[in-house]
């Protein structure tokens, strides 16, 4: 692995510009009062002390994305005859991804088990993780709705990024994590880091031991098995709920989509578009029939699927990164953690009866 | 009881000192509190109305911007023609447009809508005719028979003045009955007196004029009631030209109803201004006096009779 | 007695009548307030009022219209019951509103303009003029007028406009009147300015439909058009005309209904100022028809009624 | 889906300045289209079988027509489909005719428009479904509401076209407005006379069912199954018993009772048989004024009453009927004369509406024919009649004409005369207005043979002055101002709706104007027809009308109601709204704006969900643009066949 | 299918079928020339025009949108058009705040006599329409693309 670098504030600018001569950049953007993931020009300025509102999930897997674009050819001697002509889409770009947090890019960690697993491989989602690098900002101090370190990971986690930056005083040290990381380091703006590789590894220990003791969660894999039943729990805990999408949208580990047709007289396209777990639609079956009818049933799923039943199929990982943002940004401040930890303190009712 | 923002009017300080000092007088006496509208100016009345719509309504509506600092229900006023031309204001100024055009004019725009009345809205409506009969048990004017004269814009036109019967008022006629007069069915209510012709058309007004106290003379009348100073001026001052261009000598006293109002609750003499009418209210009062003495007459001799009646049964 | 206290008291005397009593509680942090459904007394006492009281409390009634739910209300939320007592979609009698005089809610976004991230709130104390923020253990104070809700500003109705419990006395509304100058500010730009700001404002949307859900007065929910394809009004599409042409549809369906809670822009996570399409709305349905909604619980909502004769609407004649 | 799609030349009016071929051949392109042609004339026999050939031959699902507009051909080219077997809504019509080459000579721009129109037709045929007619029993009984000489007429004119009738009157008796008249013009018969026997008839037609002192209370269903609730008041007297002898009107001592029947000219006794040829002629008390209902004492008519048919304790009752039909025969009621306080209508007693001078004038009226004033019962010498009270003064809120008022001024000018010879008539009007036969001769009798004074002008005031009534008026034709001294002053109140018409019209879901006159289908082609199919109207609760025209329309509503009973089953259009139960959420918008009330919410599982009463739909799609869900859809105008045909037109 | 490149601009009208669709066809019957620009789809009454077939339309690259129903007060269907009048009122006052000129949509009331006026609306409006020029559009489909372009 190469050498720890240098960067400065100052070359900063400098350094994405070069890079963005390479491949395309993705940096966290101020857009009116969000931030979010924007494709870099060169110039522009980037937002990289806070967060940002939503993760780098879409440069990997899209909000939408055309799984394939068709025509229909009519046979001039027999109208009825129709050929389909299936044109290809994917065309990935070489592509940066600069300043996320270690949670955004865990994330992808997730998302490997699903689309690049033994039995299936989803030729789109791998194209684009293939050519997509992140260089990755160690965090400093976790906000009030972080538990990064609760699922597995830490503020300091290089584990999926090709480049880890840990800011230290006026700069950054810049360290590649994968072979391909370090082609990036290859430039007059970076200079060899030295002694400030030890100060980077503090602050990230440092930033770990500030964020106190983790929550162990694995004990909810069981317990919320056993809740499944138990929609008074469900209810309890979902009363609040608006059964929004925000939660799930922003979630850097969330990959479940939806795929419709659109059709324009002979010519159409086979969209596959991110889908929430929390909504009515996710399983509504065309029968009209629904599974699950209600917020309780939909919240239940994305609990029990992301600390439950992922973790049951993966080797116990759950599927969370910790990164907070279904607290922060849910317009009712439901909180995962206190769901998750209220399943593990709960006694069903009959229980506790029998404890008297 | 309610505060009201007063506008007394320029007639108030000169040819109707009486309305005004009576009206003052009656609404203390019945708990009407006004309160002057400070630096209050001319209501946009005639020479303004007739030839610029937006100048007459600006002048109107600067009197109702300074009412309202007043926080009062209501803007107030006892002159028809005043009333006339605040309402007129308040009516145009509902269109935005118009009502920007004369903020514009203003040094203080006018930000809400107060309403205006007549004082005699007030008396008739939020006092009340009942109010005034309960102060009045021993009903002071019995005897009296007035002919209930409102003019011409007292109630009109209805859909900007949005008082009483504007054909067949009543509010007038009520608050006499309250006091125990007989009220006659005055038929030419809201007739022309001539109105402002007894400057330029003197022929006019005591021809109108004399018509309209040939009714009431007819009718049986000690005497006309009116609210409007112009009909007051043309009924009392010119009584005498009515009577040559009818040949007739009327003699009809023509008070203003808060003179009456005032009369019955006991407001001093100094502030009805009775002294200041034309033709002498002596008669009208003499008159009454007369039916009551002689109710009395009779009603003593009635009681003298069942006194005898039953002394003679014992 | 604080209002508080008063609450909890009629609160506390009615609860066993009820089903629950939607309020709100301090969430997952000093922030952040989260709203709270009381079942039982204990939970009476987690209770709290204040600026940071956001939620708009009605939105779950139509989710609840088999029980019988209490309801604490700002004014704005009462104005939401009234509507949907207005057009049927509650039963009145299934619902007891707790009222109290609102001063005007914080909105967190300026918070975070005036003194940036706010993720590590510590602590925060709320005096009728100031917020008092410790955010990684420096103070930071912040007047409550320059960080107030713009709703908050204009609020006519900061008393509930239907209660059947009130703690406190009513207060003096913020403002008498709504100029909509930020209407008029907004159109003052160009119309090309104005369409490239929504291109790029909606660019961002990420399709949660939390502004939708957020929403009092959206009953459809589950059955939106949003996400139909029977009828397919709009596609799945990541694009801004699909996205924008949801917010049109939204501003349409609240024509006339929209009592302005604002929970639709502050549900936004990605902060896409979207009140200002109902704003506008509103605007013209008061202009239109003089109606404001959600005051009263007897009127029809205009775009379900008509005039033969319309008064402010010229015939387009050509 | 298999479509064919059929482009027309209609000779050179369509091939003159569109280029069909190309048309036809450019729709090859469209999806699902699997056989296209141009043609020559495609509603000729040739063209059409032509069509069905092609739908044997391609087995074709729809039919696509690119011709003249669907408003003259699409029922023809719904027939050819229907007969090569395909269901007749699989089908569009493209209008390039009307809509395209008539329009503009450009042939390029015109073929192009012809195309995309011949485009979007596809889309929509591709997303069109099989619609089928629904067929629906008939209650072959009608309701007819309101017994004054139109609603007789109606109800007499369905009886004899063998239907069951239900009538129902507010009054006591039937007879209406017709029956408180003196004469008719212009003929001058007596009115009772004429319209005495058909009140009898509608007593003793076995057909007939009558409630007299009812309303209808609730009108639910649809054409050809109305419920209607009828609320029977009650008369305190058991009807079945009461042989109308009349006794206990002459025994009760509260004779200080409203006189309706003689529009309160004077007054009548507490029990009350309102007059001789009422029908039914029977006894009714007024509760307001009988001394027993109001003190508990008296009971004498109980006493003297030889069958014994006095209920005091009687409660009114609702009745339930079914019908297929309603008629509503509500007339009119009086302008309230009050209303212009310079006239002193309602104040000086010898101001009297026509309507009072009608009974003062009549032989069986409360002063026995004999004209007398009703201050003081002396006979007028000097009468001022004063048309248009009431009517076309916009200040009052009548800017109408009540049509009628200047014939009976004139029949009553001609009365005054004929009893009081030696009286003198004057009558004030604006215009007349005698357009109808033997009208303008009549008026003109009244002006020449009978001396009546006419001054075209408007009354501005009356007044008292000693036992006269000053009447001062404008004379247009002299341009003077005259006063009249009259003896009695007789005001032709114009006609409003009657009360409660906005109420009743709310419950039969019919349309009224501002005024509260109930509006027609159409003003000149359905005069006697409402928007609610099964639901007509006769008389003057359309609009002022006089008894000739009230008669015809009797007669038009039941003419209408008997075609309609004619057939066995009904049929209805199957354009109309569906809901899916699925996604309706049961706010109840579309219920509000439904012009028919063809929505009732029902209850689902405790949901409360909209559903269509598919027999009373007319297919507007109102609700399906008011749904906020999209969850009801006009059939064959769907939300998605319309965005077909946005998305068709504009793919950006 | 684009409209008819530097000739036509893309205007789209959502016409009643009783009056104003009649009132097209009595233009045509009595052959009053009319530009080309406008493609008709009909429907029952204007009350089932619902404002966001307008909003669909105009955001899908029309250039303008006219609708037209029966007069008020004659409403085949009684009242369909008095709902069509403020819903369409209030939506074309919105307009402006999408950044979208009012006069790309109107709307107006055609009796099925009234083929001169047909004509006269037909004409006045593709004028309109002209002078305003092109409307703002988004872009095609593919541009906007976010896996090519995207802010996530």
């Amino acid at each position: 692995m190469a050498e720890a670098k240098y960067i400065s504030n100052d070359k900063l600018t400098a350094w994405l510009d070069e890079l963005a001569g390479k491949m395309r950049v993705i940096a966290p953007t101020r857009q009116g009062d969000a931030v979010v993931f924007a494709p870099y020009a060169s110039g522009q300025s980037v937002e990289l002390a806070q967060e940002a509102t939503a993760p780098p999930k879409s440069v990997v897997f899209p909000a939408s994305e055309d799984l394939l674009r068709y025509d229909y050819r009519k046979n001039p001697e027999n109208l009825g005859q129709v050929d389909v002509e299936l044109l290809p889409t994917i065309s990935p770009e070489p592509t940066l991804v600069f300043g996320s947090r270690p949670c955004g890019v865990r994330g992808f960690l997730i998302f490997d088990r699903v689309y690049d697993g033994a039995t299936y491989k989803d030729p789109y989602y791998l194209a684009r993780r293939e050519a997509t690098l992140f260089a990755t900002i160690a965090c400093g101090q976790a906000e009030n709705a972080c538990f990064c370190h609760s699922v597995g990971s830490a503020p300091g986690d290089a584990t999926g990024s090709d480049l880890l930056l840990t800011p230290i005083a006026d700069g950054f040290v810049v360290e590649a994590v994968s072979d391909k990381g370090a082609q990036c380091l290859e430039s007059s703006l970076l200079e060899a880091a030295g002694g400030k590789a030890d100060e980077a590894k503090a602050f990230r220990e440092k930033a770990l031991q500030e964020m106190g003791e983790p929550q162990d969660f694995g004990p909810a894999q069981q317990k919320l098995l056993e809740l499944f039943d138990d929609m008074g729990f469900w209810e309890d805990v979902s009363a609040k709920c608006i059964s929004c999408g925000a939660c799930t949208y922003l979630c850097p580990t969330c990959y479940c989509f939806n795929i419709t047709d659109e059709n324009a007289g002979l010519t159409g396209r086979r969209v596959r578009s991110w889908d929430n777990c929390m909504s009515f639609q996710f399983t509504l079956e065309a029968s009209g029939h629904n599974p699950r009818p209600t917020k309780a049933h939909r919240l239940k799923n994305r609990v029990g699927h992301k600390f439950s039943y992922y973790p049951n199929l993966h080797d116990g990982i759950i599927a969370c990164c910790g990164c907070g943002r279904c607290i922060k940004s849910c317009p009712v401040s439901v909180d995962i953690r206190e769901i998750v930890t209220k399943a593990m303190a709960h006694q069903p009712p009959a229980v506790e009866e029998a404890a008297k | 009881m309610s505060t009201y923002a007063y506008y007394p009017g320029c007639s108030g300080l000169g040819t109707s000192q009486e309305y005004e000092s009576s009206t003052r007088a009656v609404c203390r006496a019945l708990g009407v509190k006004l309160v002057d509208i400070p630096d209050w100016s001319c209501c946009g009345s005639t020479p303004a109305h007739t030839v610029d719509h937006l100048l007459s309504s600006a002048l109107a509506a600067r009197n109702l911007a300074l009412a309202e600092d007043l926080d009062a229900a209501a803007v107030i006023t006892p002159c028809p023609s005043c009333l006339t031309n605040l309402k007129v204001a308040v009516h145009r100024m509902s269109d935005r447009e118009f009502r920007m055009q004369v903020n514009k004019l203003l040094d203080k725009p006018v930000d809400r809508s107060t309403p205006v009345k007549s004082v005699l809205q007030v008396l008739a409506e939020d006092v009340g005719p009942e109010t005034v009969a309960e102060m009045l048990p021993h009903k002071p004017l019995a005897g009296l028979k007035v002919a209930p004269y409102y003019g011409c814009i007292m109630n009109r036109p209805p859909e900007v003045m949005q008082f009483d019967d504007h054909e067949n008022p009543m509010a007038m006629d009520n608050l006499m009955a309250a006091l125990g007069a007989e009220v006659l069915p005055f038929p030419l209510k809201v007739e022309c007196c001539g109105a402002s012709y007894g400057v330029a058309r003197k022929d006019i007004v005591a021809k109108l004029s004399g018509k309209l106290l040939q009714a009431a003379e007819d009718l049986g009348a000690h005497a006309v009631v009116t609210a409007c100073p112009l009909c007051q001026m043309n009924l009392d001052l010119r009584q005498g030209q009515a009577s040559s261009a009818a040949g007739h000598k009327f003699q009809l006293p023509v008070f203003y109803y808060t003179q009456l109002i005032g009369l019955a609750l006991g407001v001093p003499q100094s502030e009805l201004g009775l002294s200041k009418l034309c033709v002498n209210p002596r008669l009208a009062l003499d008159a009454m006096h007369a039916v009551q003495a002689e109710k009395r007459e009779q009603e003593a001799k009635k009681e003298a009779a069942k006194q005898i009646h039953k002394a003679k049964a014992a | 007695m604080t209002i508080l206290t008063q609450l909890k008291e009629q609160i506390t005397a009615q609860l066993p009548k009820l089903d629950m009593v939607i309020g709100w509680e301090q969430g997952y942090d000093a922030l952040h307030a989260t709203p709270l459904f009381m079942r039982a007394a204990e939970d009476v006492e987690r209770l709290q009022i204040g600026p940071l009281s956001v939620h708009n409390t009605a939105t779950y009634l139509t989710g609840l219209r088999n029980k019988k739910v209490g309801l604490v209300v700002k004014g704005c939320d009462s104005r939401a019951v009234v509507q949907l007592q207005q057009e049927g979609l509650i039963d009145r009698e299934n619902v007891v509103v707790f009222g109290f005089p609102c001063d005007g809610v914080a909105d967190l976004t300026k918070v975070r303009r005036l003194i940036g991230d706010v993720g590590r709130v510590e602590e925060v104390e709320t005096t009728p003029t100031e917020l008092r923020l410790r955010v990684d253990g420096r103070e930071e104070q912040v007047a409550m007028s320059d960080v107030m809700a713009d709703k908050c500003r204009r609020c006519q109705y900061p008393n509930a406009l239907v209660h059947d419990h009130f703690a406190g006395k009513p207060r003096e509304p913020h403002a008498t009147s709504d100029d909509y100058t930020d209407v008029q500010e907004f159109e003052s730009q160009s119309l090309e300015t104005r369409f490239e700001h929504w291109k790029s404002e909606m660019s961002r949307c990420i399709r949660c439909y939390a502004c939708r859900n957020a929403c009092p007065m959206c009953v459809c929910r589950d059955h939106c058009i949003a996400q139909s394809r029977d009828p397919h009004w709009v596609t799945q599409d990541d694009m801004v005309r699909e996205k924008w042409m949801f917010q049109v549809i939204h501003a349409m369906h609240l024509a006339g209904r929209c009592v302005e809670c604002g929970e639709c822009q502050r549900a936004c996570p990605v902060d896409i100022p979207i009140l200002a399409l109902k704003r506008k709305m509103n605007k013209e349905i008061k202009e239109v028809f003089n109606y404001d909604a959600g005051v009263d619980p007897q009127a029809i909502p205009p775009l379900l009624s008509f005039q033969v004769e319309e008064e402010n609407i010229n015939e387009r004649g050509w | 889906m298999k479509i064919g799609v059929f482009v027309c030349h209609c000779g050179s009016n369509i091939g003159g300045t569109v280029d069909a071929a190309r048309v036809a051949e450019a729709s090859r392109e469209f999806p699902d289209v699997v056989f296209t042609s141009d043609t020559m004339y495609a509603c000729s026999e040739p063209g059409q079988d032509g069509i069905i050939q092609a739908i044997k031959d391609n087995q074709l699902d729809g039919v696509v027509v690119s011709s003249c507009t669907p408003r003259m051909h699409e029922p023809t080219f719904r027939r050819t489909v229907e007969r090569a077997g395909l269901n007749r809504f699989m089908f569009e019509m493209a209008n390039i005719r009307e809509h395209v080459s008539w329009i503009g000579k450009d042939k390029e721009a015109n073929t192009n428009k012809a195309i995309e129109l011949t485009g979007i037709a596809v889309e929509k045929l591709r997303r069109d479904q099989p619609l089928f007619a629904k067929q629906f029993d008939i209650n072959k009984r009608v309701l007819v509401i309101g017994g004054g000489v139109a609603g007789i007429q109606a109800a007499l004119d369905c009886a004899d076209g063998d239907r069951e009738v239900v009538l129902v009157e507010r009054e006591s008796t039937i007879g209406g407005k017709m029956a408180k008249l003196d004469k008719t013009f212009p003929t001058v018969d007596c009115s009772s006379c004429i319209l005495g026997p058909k009140m009898v008839d509608v007593a003793q037609h076995p057909k007939i069912q009558l409630y007299a002192m009812a309303e209808v209370e609730e009108i639910g269903g649809y054409v050809g199954n109305y419920e209607v609730k009828i609320r029977r008041k009650a008369p305190y007297v058991n009807w079945d018993l009461c042989t109308g002898c009349g006794l206990c009107m002459e025994k009760c001592p509260s004779k200080k009772s409203t006189d309706r029947f003689n529009e309160q000219v004077g007054s009548t006794t507490a029990i009350n048989i309102p007059f001789p040829q009422a029908i039914p002629k029977k006894a009714v008390i007024d509760p307001k004024f009988c001394i027993k209902l109001t003190k508990g004492k008296c009971g004498i008519c109980a006493k003297i009453c030889p069958t014994k048919a006095i209920v005091f304790d009687q409660r009114e009752e609702i009745i339930s009927e079914s019908v297929g039909a309603i008629v509503a025969a509500t007339g009119y009621d009086l302008f309230d004369i009050s209303k212009y306080g310079e006239y002193g209508g309602g104040r000086l007693p010898d101001v009297i509406t026509g309507l009072q001078y009608e009974r003062l004038l009549s032989a069986s009226g409360p002063t026995g024919g004999h004209v007398k004033r009703p201050s003081d019962g002396k006979e007028p010498k000097t009468i001022v009649f004063v048309q248009c009270v009431g009517s076309r003064d916009k200040s009052v809120d009548r800017p109408y004409c009540s049509g009628f008022c200047c014939m009976y001024t004139a029949k009553q000018a001609i009365l005054t005369k004929d009893h009081i010879p030696d009286s003198s008539s004057y009558v004030f009007y604006m215009d007349i207005r005698s357009p109808g036969k033997m009208y303008d001769e009549f008026t003109r009798r009244a002006m020449e043979e009978y001396g009546t004074q006419y001054v075209r002008g408007r009354v501005s005031m009356i007044y008292p002055q000693g036992d006269k009534l000053m009447v001062r008026g404008a004379d247009t034709l002299m341009g003077t101002q005259v006063e009249v001294e009259a003896d009695l002053v007789v005001l032709a109140a114009g006609a409003e709706a009657a009360v409660g018409a906005p109420q009743l019209a709310e419950k039969l879901r019919i349309s009224y104007d501002k005024y509260g006159f109930f509006m027609e289908s159409h003003p000149k082609l359905r005069p006697v027809e409402t928007n609610t199919a099964g639901v007509y109207l006769a008389g003057s609760c359309q609009g002022p009308k006089d008894i000739p025209a009230s008669v015809a329309q009797g007669s038009a509503a039941a003419a209408k109601v008997l075609a309609l009973f004619a057939k066995d089953k009904l049929e209805n259009d199957p354009m109309i709204s569906l809901v899916d139960m699925k996604r309706c959420v049961g706010c109840g918008k579309c219920v509000r704006v439904c012009p028919f009330g063809a929505i009732k919410e029902i209850d689902v599982r405790g949901e409360p969900k909209a559903e269509v009463i598919e027999t009373v739909c007319q297919g507007c799609g109102l609700c399906t643009a008011t749904c906020p869900q999209g969850a009801i859809q006009l059939s064959h105008f769907t939300d998605n066949q319309i965005l077909a045909e946005v998305n068709a037109l504009c793919q950006l | 299918m684009p409209a008819l490149a530097g000739k036509e601009l893309r205007i789209v009208g959502f016409l009643c079928n009783w009056c104003s669709y009649g009132g097209a066809d009595t233009a045509g019957v009595g052959r009053f020339s009319q530009p080309t620009d406008l493609r008709i789809i009909r429907v029952p009454c204007s009350g089932r025009i619902n404002p966001l077939f307008v909003a669909k339309t105009l955001l899908s690259g029309a250039d303008g949108v006219l609708v037209s129903g029966c007069h008020p007060r004659d409403c085949h269907y009684a009242e369909g058009n008095f709902y069509a009048r403020r819903r369409l009122e209030v939506f074309k006052r919105f307009l402006p705040t999408m950044g979208i000129d009012p006069d790309r949509f109107e709307y107006t009331w055609v009796s099925a006599s009234e083929g001169q006026r047909w004509q006269k609306v037909v004409t006045t409006f593709t004028e309109q329409i002209h002078k305003l020029g092109p409307a703002p559009r988004f872009g095609f489909a593919h541009e906007q693309n976010p896996a090519t372009a995207a802010a996530c």
